[in-house]
């Protein structure tokens, strides 16, 4: 290390001395090593990096991250960083979040965070169940999962975060699962550098309540079959010989085969940079198994964010403090 | 008729009183600034209706504008001297306010048989009985207003647009106040417009003179407060309030993110921060108020200084907000808006049964310092009281005010910026040196944790609201860490007791009676108690701005007075507080009825020919 | 060794305690079946870890399960009798509730070095000193169940899984209770797995057998309870709270509604009720606290009965929906768990912290009814009392129940239904007549409006959280309307304290001392109250199920005693409350451990041996 | 009146003794009487009717209808009107709510009532303002609206509660406008009768604060150039001479004149039934001025809806109270 350049960190430099709490065998453990790891590599200071969590076992991720942290409550870590960012806009603030925490109480203010786009990012731990609360449905559970609270298996049509968001007006959405190192680091580092809302969500493995759940999504013999990589500028392929694609019609997905008389041409190629959300609103609602689920950066748009809106001063000269204290019809008493 | 004299008044409270279209707060602003021109204190309280315009006409959409002034203190809470009724609704909706023998000022133009209908009355109220006791004045506004423009031929639409100028040169006859300063205004105003403008003064002019011809009538005088040196304004509530934000902002040397979701009137705090945009502060619309309240933790964790604003029911769904600043022992201000409950109540109207919940309103032990703003001015210096706690404590803090105080106004002496008191926090805590970790929940002498900004290098830290270990603020779950932690922040709360000025008293420190105030009734309990001091009385005045923890010396005070009485709005909450603190029987004069006490009415029950109806017994408080 | 005599108890509580892997609760549950059906009272109370799985081998990964069993009142609050510790983790964590010269049955095949130092020790702690005054008992569970299980070649990891039935065995030899029970059980529960049968019944009894050959104990005995005659079960708090749902419903002839927001472990009662399935009851799980509230309110003004959950800070996210309910007069029933706080606090410890929230923590003048369960079957039958009182006055009302309450578990007389109270609401009003339009705000004798079913015909009519005219239920923003519905509001709930039974007294109707208990208290001050009766102390204990409005007679009982101790789960919350109604000055016994008090801390308290830690002067309640 | 035929109601069946305290030239009156007539002609009894308000100017609604009526609080309204429908079936449950309550407070119920598909009705009254308030930024204001907390011009991009709806899964959409009296009245007539969450918006004029905001849309004289009528399998064509038309490129919506050489098959074709909610996500999302807005039903699809689930008895047979108490292990005492 030179004494005039930054410091190189490394990933260890962004653990704390805490014992992890979560429960062996659990895919946090994944997102945590891959989320240190994505953090030293975007040559910020730990200093400048904020991480704010809501409740949940997602939650506890601050504690582990030797950056500045707060832990908060179910449905208030969104509106929290967005008051953070907005008095700091020189943090880069982090929010961790499960999705029945995000999806629950705090999609309101996760709705209202992508409107404004304020400046923030969210990694947003989607195992589909209430995990700290042991193993409830979560609003994000698919029809049929069985949990204590839906022993029949749920039968309400399920709140994807993607979708829902890129309805609000979200700037940049991708998505990831807990072990796929890799692309989890290439999201991150593209969120913190993205100017607005960003959302990565993270297929999260709850190997207590809801195990198992994402295997279709992140088996390496089955993904190629079930999943599908997003690539700007690439047509829309998959499959283990890549011999199939995703072709638009009218407003509806069809997966063709690339074997069958389609030429490449009538895929879609992927453009994260439409003006209009539409086409990222499909993929990103494409679900296995009727579909191959989308991976990777859905939407990557600008816009103003709140906090380069709040600190342009409003037009106008602006007034001294001794003079709004005296208003404008003051009088004098000798 | 100058030739009777005019009869002499300490003060007077006049209250403007009609339809949206009557222009009742331009005649009541007109009215307080002539009079704060002249050196009168001036107290002003508007009275919007719960609606946003209701049909002209009816009890639900009178608007009113109260005026008080005079020599010495003055509050909304007089009796109405002259009631100025612009229609029948005007006339039943105020009636009550009125001091007995005052003077009615009734627009007979609008006393026809379908308004006094639309206003609830069988017959004319003016010919009925309904007045008697009160001197009325009979002026039928339109007609004569229409007779002192005609020479401007306006549309009869148009003329009728000046009648509230003639009411005006009325009441400035009826209580000796000159034309000009309202002449001015409508000269600058209308430079633009001469035909309103000259309509506008021919009525005022008009008014006057119809005052000047009324056989019988004198008129009054009311004396000039002495007052002063200095530069003063009017100022309201909200607007004390958001200046108070400005500069708290300014002298702690930290921005100031305030965040609310709207809520009448609370909201008008989110205008004026957004119309005078403050250097320093930045006001945030929220979409709900347990997201407003989260910004402003959100900013405060990030070394600003976070404020919100609720009413109502607010307060309950920011509870857990509060809880997590208290558990991460960060700064909050929470200015919160008192009005009729439960849920929504009365919208508009001032009551302050809040103050048990705003104390004890969370889940857990989590004592929290609660203030509350005495009058429109004063919210000015409880924020930057609260600004003091909230940093050198590090705990969130709760400012009770209510929608009476919001609304009216009072003049203010301007404060000098410099000289406002120094509300810089403790400075960051060095970084760490090896073997000396940094200690987040290291405490001073106060008890407070330092207050670090992140991006300060080598302090990175977390913080939460599950239990940790004092000093290092690691999570525990240990049973001694949570018991050493509950008693901590309770005696750092406890312990600003004695940071704070004593239970100061109006009157001699024992007697026989103490009247005790807190919030919004001061007003009314300090003219009380003058009135009667004037009387011969010997009675006192304490009033308490900090309601947790109470001041050091409250008991001591309390029992050197044979009987403390406390008015509230309330069911007596404050009394309730006091026995459980002190064991001390306060006598409880409660009013839940969305208005304010008259000063003359807490007077009247001091000499004993007031009843107050007190709470029956076990009733639930 | 048999001709060592047992030694005679009246009772004793013995703590299982171990990793996630170490099958804490089932041998905690054997243990509590075998003994019930023994005829023991039994009181089982398990301590799960705040985290789901921890690393095996740390603090945070015990867990813990309690049973008590005895001839008399039996609390989760007992000194612990024998502990087993399966870890050193699980020595460290529990060892302060070992009473002086308590058994420590250790496994010593995992109190190696390594498993000291993850549990925090530095040297063995069997052999440093640690356990001097105990005594232990060394079993290598491991080596000696693999010996056991031997001859059934099974996989070492197979084998293994057996040990718990080896330390069950070996804890029926020192409380001498047959195996037969848990045989039988095993032998359902594994029918279809006879190796897992053969194993475990092979551990059992070499457990036994273990006991049977160590030197120098001769293990105890004690006494069963006679109780009787009836069906018996035993039932943990969520459980009773459950089916107390399911008998309001059944006994009001209501429909139940159940909406709750997950909650750990107030999640217990929404997990009930989906898997019993209970007639008329329908359990919704919500989107957060304060639609679950919205939802429950909704059932109720659709002439179900609402019922709520909440924990933490989940009460204040609702208070607006309670308070819509005080407003609207509408049947809602709150059970609200107490935790550590503010905020989350301890994750999964009790406490009484939130007494005062619940009767303060609403805007506006809004008094509820508020009680509290004061052991796991007494749930049942607090949730029909609020049952009764929410549809009889129209009011919602606040049922307070800790963490701890919530797990534990008691024999349970089971009520024959047909004997339970008649819950049936009154008659729905009759159609109105010409002249006689339909008062939805119209009051009976206990000032209660009636409870409308929407689909009646004629009986169409508006509520709402805005303030009324008192029968017709128009809004009204009237100062008088208002006062006089916050008053009749007040009355309404006061008056309940003439509905509810006198409070009772355990012991003398005077005296020296009386121990008042509410909540999860009451066990702890029972069996205190009771040892210091048997040892000839002159006490009374009296507990309060109603806290607001506490009963008619409560100023009365207090005063006959010359000293009135609180113990408490908070800083003194309910001493406050007592001395804000009464002006008495209770004395107040503050735990904010996240433990419930022992009956034994009590009783030493009581005989000036035990000093206990007050409240620091003016620490804000 | 025959003594056996049910009562025929008219509108004033439907009104109420209170006067109604509306501003002068506020269009939540032509709401009122329009509301009132449809529900006239439902056949439905008044005492089968409830009406759930939240709070705002709109939440009024139920003091002037003689039905079961419950003006509530901010964000309480529609999880109200989920327990009231989930307990009590038979009932109609009608949902008034502005949509500053609806978007702010309340929008995290309006999408669980939506996924769960709660067989309620919403009359979202949108005026773009926060009324009762006196004039701040609603969360569906758009960019460049002026009002007291947005005085340079409001910035964030705004929530729309179809598109957003429509995310959650919503069944039933539909947009009508406050002065627009015959459609109003066949949509709250087809929301009655839809199974599952209907939400009929309506452009609602806030005569002071936000006065003018839909003239574009109702303005007799330009709305055939501004708006566009939705008829289920008709082409969706608009302008005084119907010579304009949308087309689906791709995802994206392109208005298109007839004129040119684009056949009418080119059209989109509006089909209210479509599984995939794209379509109806797409045109409830076209804004003036860049594309006309939609009028009429957009989307009525038919799935369980939460209350036939809860009253479905679940598998298995249920047990007696008695049996329930005595639980699986009870002993006799003797
Ligand atoms: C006010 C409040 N309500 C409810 C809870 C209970 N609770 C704890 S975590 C949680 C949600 C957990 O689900 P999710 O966000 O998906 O996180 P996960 O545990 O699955 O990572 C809930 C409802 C709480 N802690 N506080
Ligand atoms: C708990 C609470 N917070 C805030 C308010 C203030 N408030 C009253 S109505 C309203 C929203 C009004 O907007 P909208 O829903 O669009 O209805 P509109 O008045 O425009 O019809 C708000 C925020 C309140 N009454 N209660
Ligand atoms: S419960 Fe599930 S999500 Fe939570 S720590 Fe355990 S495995 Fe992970
Ligand atoms: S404020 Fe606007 S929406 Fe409310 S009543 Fe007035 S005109 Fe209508
Ligand atoms: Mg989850
Ligand atoms: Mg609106």
């Amino acid at each position: 290390m030179t004494g005039t350049s930054l410091p190189v960190l490394s990933a260890k430099d962004f653990a704390t001395d805490q014992t992890v709490r979560w429960c062996p065998g659990c895919g946090d453990y994944s997102v945590l090593t891959n989320f240190q790891h994505a953090l030293a590599g975007l040559g910020l200071p730990r200093e400048r990096v904020a991480v704010i969590s809501g409740f949940g076992c997602a939650g506890r991720l601050p504690y582990y991250l030797n950056t500045y942290g707060f832990h908060t409550l179910p449905g208030r870590a969104l509106p929290l960083a967005v008051g953070l960012k907005a008095a700091r806009p020189d943090l880069t603030v982090w929010v961790a979040v499960g999705e029945g925490d995000t999806l629950g109480p705090g999609v309101g203010a996760l709705l209202h965070a992508v409107r404004r786009n304020v400046d923030i990012k969210i990694l947003l731990f989607n195992n589909e169940v209430l995990g700290l609360t042991r193993g409830q449905a979560s609003p994000a559970a698919r029809v049929g999962t069985r949990t204590r609270t839906t022993p029949h298996g749920s039968t309400e049509s399920d709140l994807k975060p993607l979708p829902l968001a890129l309805a609000a007006g979200l700037t940049f959405a991708a998505r990831t699962a807990d072990v796929d190192a890799e692309r989890l680091l290439n999201v991150v580092r593209r969120a913190t550098f993205h100017r607005g809302t960003a959302i990565v969500e993270v297929y999260q493995n709850c190997h207590v309540y809801n195990d198992g759940a994402f295997d279709y999504a992140t088996d390496p013999s089955i993904k190629a079959e079930t999943t599908l990589e997003l690539e700007h500028g690439k047509p829309l392929i998959f499959g283990s010989d890549r011999e199939r694609g995703v072709r638009l019609t009218g407003p509806t997905a069809d997966i063709v085969e690339l074997r069958d008389d389609v030429p490449l041409d009538d895929i879609l190629v992927h453009d994260e940079s439409l003006p209009d959300p539409t086409q990222s609103w499909v993929l990103s609602r494409m679900t296995f198994p009727e579909y191959p689920e989308c991976f990777g950066v859905f939407r990557a748009v600008e816009r103003p964010t709140l906090d380069e809106i709040l600190h342009v001063p409003p037009p106008g000269p602006t007034r001294a403090l001794q003079d709004l204290l005296a208003g404008d019809d003051p009088w004098t008493v000798v | 008729m100058a030739h009777h004299p005019r009869t002499d008044l300490e003060s007077a409270a006049i209250r403007f009183a009609g339809d949206f279209g009557d222009c009742i707060q331009l005649m009541g602003d007109q009215f307080a600034r002539t009079s704060a021109a002249l050196g009168n204190a001036v107290f002003t309280a508007p009275d919007l209706p719960g609606e946003i315009r209701s049909r002209p006409g009816t009890l639900g959409g009178v608007h009113a504008f109260q005026v008080g002034f005079g020599s010495s203190a003055i509050t909304p809470g007089d009796y109405v001297h002259t009631l100025v009724a612009m229609t029948p609704a005007a006339l039943r909706a105020n009636l009550p306010d009125v001091a007995a023998g005052g003077i009615i000022v009734a627009n007979t133009d609008s006393f026809v048989a379908e308004e006094w209908v639309k206003a609830g009355y069988d017959r004319d109220p003016l010919s009925d009985g309904t007045l008697t006791g009160y001197r009325v004045i009979r002026v039928p506004v339109t007609t004569l207003n229409a007779d002192a423009v005609s020479a401007l031929k306006l549309s009869p639409r148009d003329a009728d647009r000046s009648r509230c100028f003639f009411v005006l040169g009325l009441m400035y006859w009826l209580y000796d106040r000159p034309l000009d300063a309202t002449l001015h205004w409508l000269r600058d105003r209308f430079a633009h417009l001469p035909d309103v403008y000259k309509a506008d003064r021919r009525s005022l002019k008009a008014g006057y003179q119809f005052g000047m011809d009324l056989p019988g009538h004198a008129g009054f005088r009311v004396a000039a407060q002495v007052y002063g040196p200095g530069v003063f304004r009017r100022v309201n509530g909200a607007t004390a309030l958001a200046l108070g934000i400005a500069a708290a902002a300014n002298r702690s040397g930290r921005e100031a993110l305030f965040a609310s979701f709207p809520f009448a009137p609370a909201v008008e705090l989110l205008h004026q921060l957004m119309e005078l945009q403050p250097p320093g502060v930045c006001p945030l619309q929220a979409e709900d108020e347990s997201a407003a309240a989260s910004m402003a933790l959100g900013a405060s964790f990030g070394g600003s200084l976070g404020f919100t604003a609720t009413a109502g029911p607010g307060l309950g769904n920011i509870s857990d907000v509060i809880g997590l600043a208290v558990a991460a022992e960060l700064p909050l201000v929470v200015i919160h808006t008192m009005r009729c409950g439960p849920a929504l109540g009365v919208p508009g109207k001032p009551e302050q049964a809040d103050l048990l919940q705003a104390i004890h309103g969370r889940n857990g032990e989590s004592p929290v310092p609660v203030l509350a703003v005495r009058s429109p001015a004063d919210g000015f210096d409880v924020v930057l009281e609260a600004t003091r706690l909230t940093m050198r404590y590090m705990t969130p803090v709760i400012v009770l005010t209510d929608v009476g105080l919001l609304h009216a106004g009072e003049p203010w002496r301007v404060p000098n910026v410099a000289t406002l008191p120094d509300l810089r926090p403790p400075a960051s805590p060095p970084p760490p040196t090896p073997g000396k970790p940094f200690l987040p929940y290291a405490r001073d002498v106060r008890l407070a944790r330092p207050w670090v900004v992140p991006g300060t290098p080598g302090l990175e830290h977390r913080v939460g609201g599950l239990e940790k270990e004092d000093g290092t603020g690691v999570v525990s779950y240990e049973p001694a860490d949570h018991e050493h932690m509950v008693n901590v922040r309770g005696q750092k709360i406890a312990q600003i007791a004695g940071d704070i000025p004593r239970l100061a008293l109006e009157g001699p420190p024992q007697g026989d009676l103490l009247f005790l105030s807190w919030g919004g009734t001061y007003g009314a309990v300090r003219q009380a108690v003058e009135s009667l001091r004037t009387s011969g009385f010997n009675v006192s005045h304490g009033h308490l701005r900090h309601l947790s923890p109470l001041p050091a010396d409250t008991s001591d005070v309390l029992r050197r007075f044979k009987r403390v009485v406390v008015p509230e709005l309330n069911c007596g909450q404050l009394v309730s507080l006091l026995r459980s603190q002190y064991s001390i029987d306060c006598e409880s004069l409660p009013k839940v009825q969305g208005r304010q006490f008259l000063g003359a009415e807490l007077a009247d029950w001091a000499r004993g020919s007031f009843r107050p109806r007190l709470l029956s017994p076990g009733v639930e408080l």
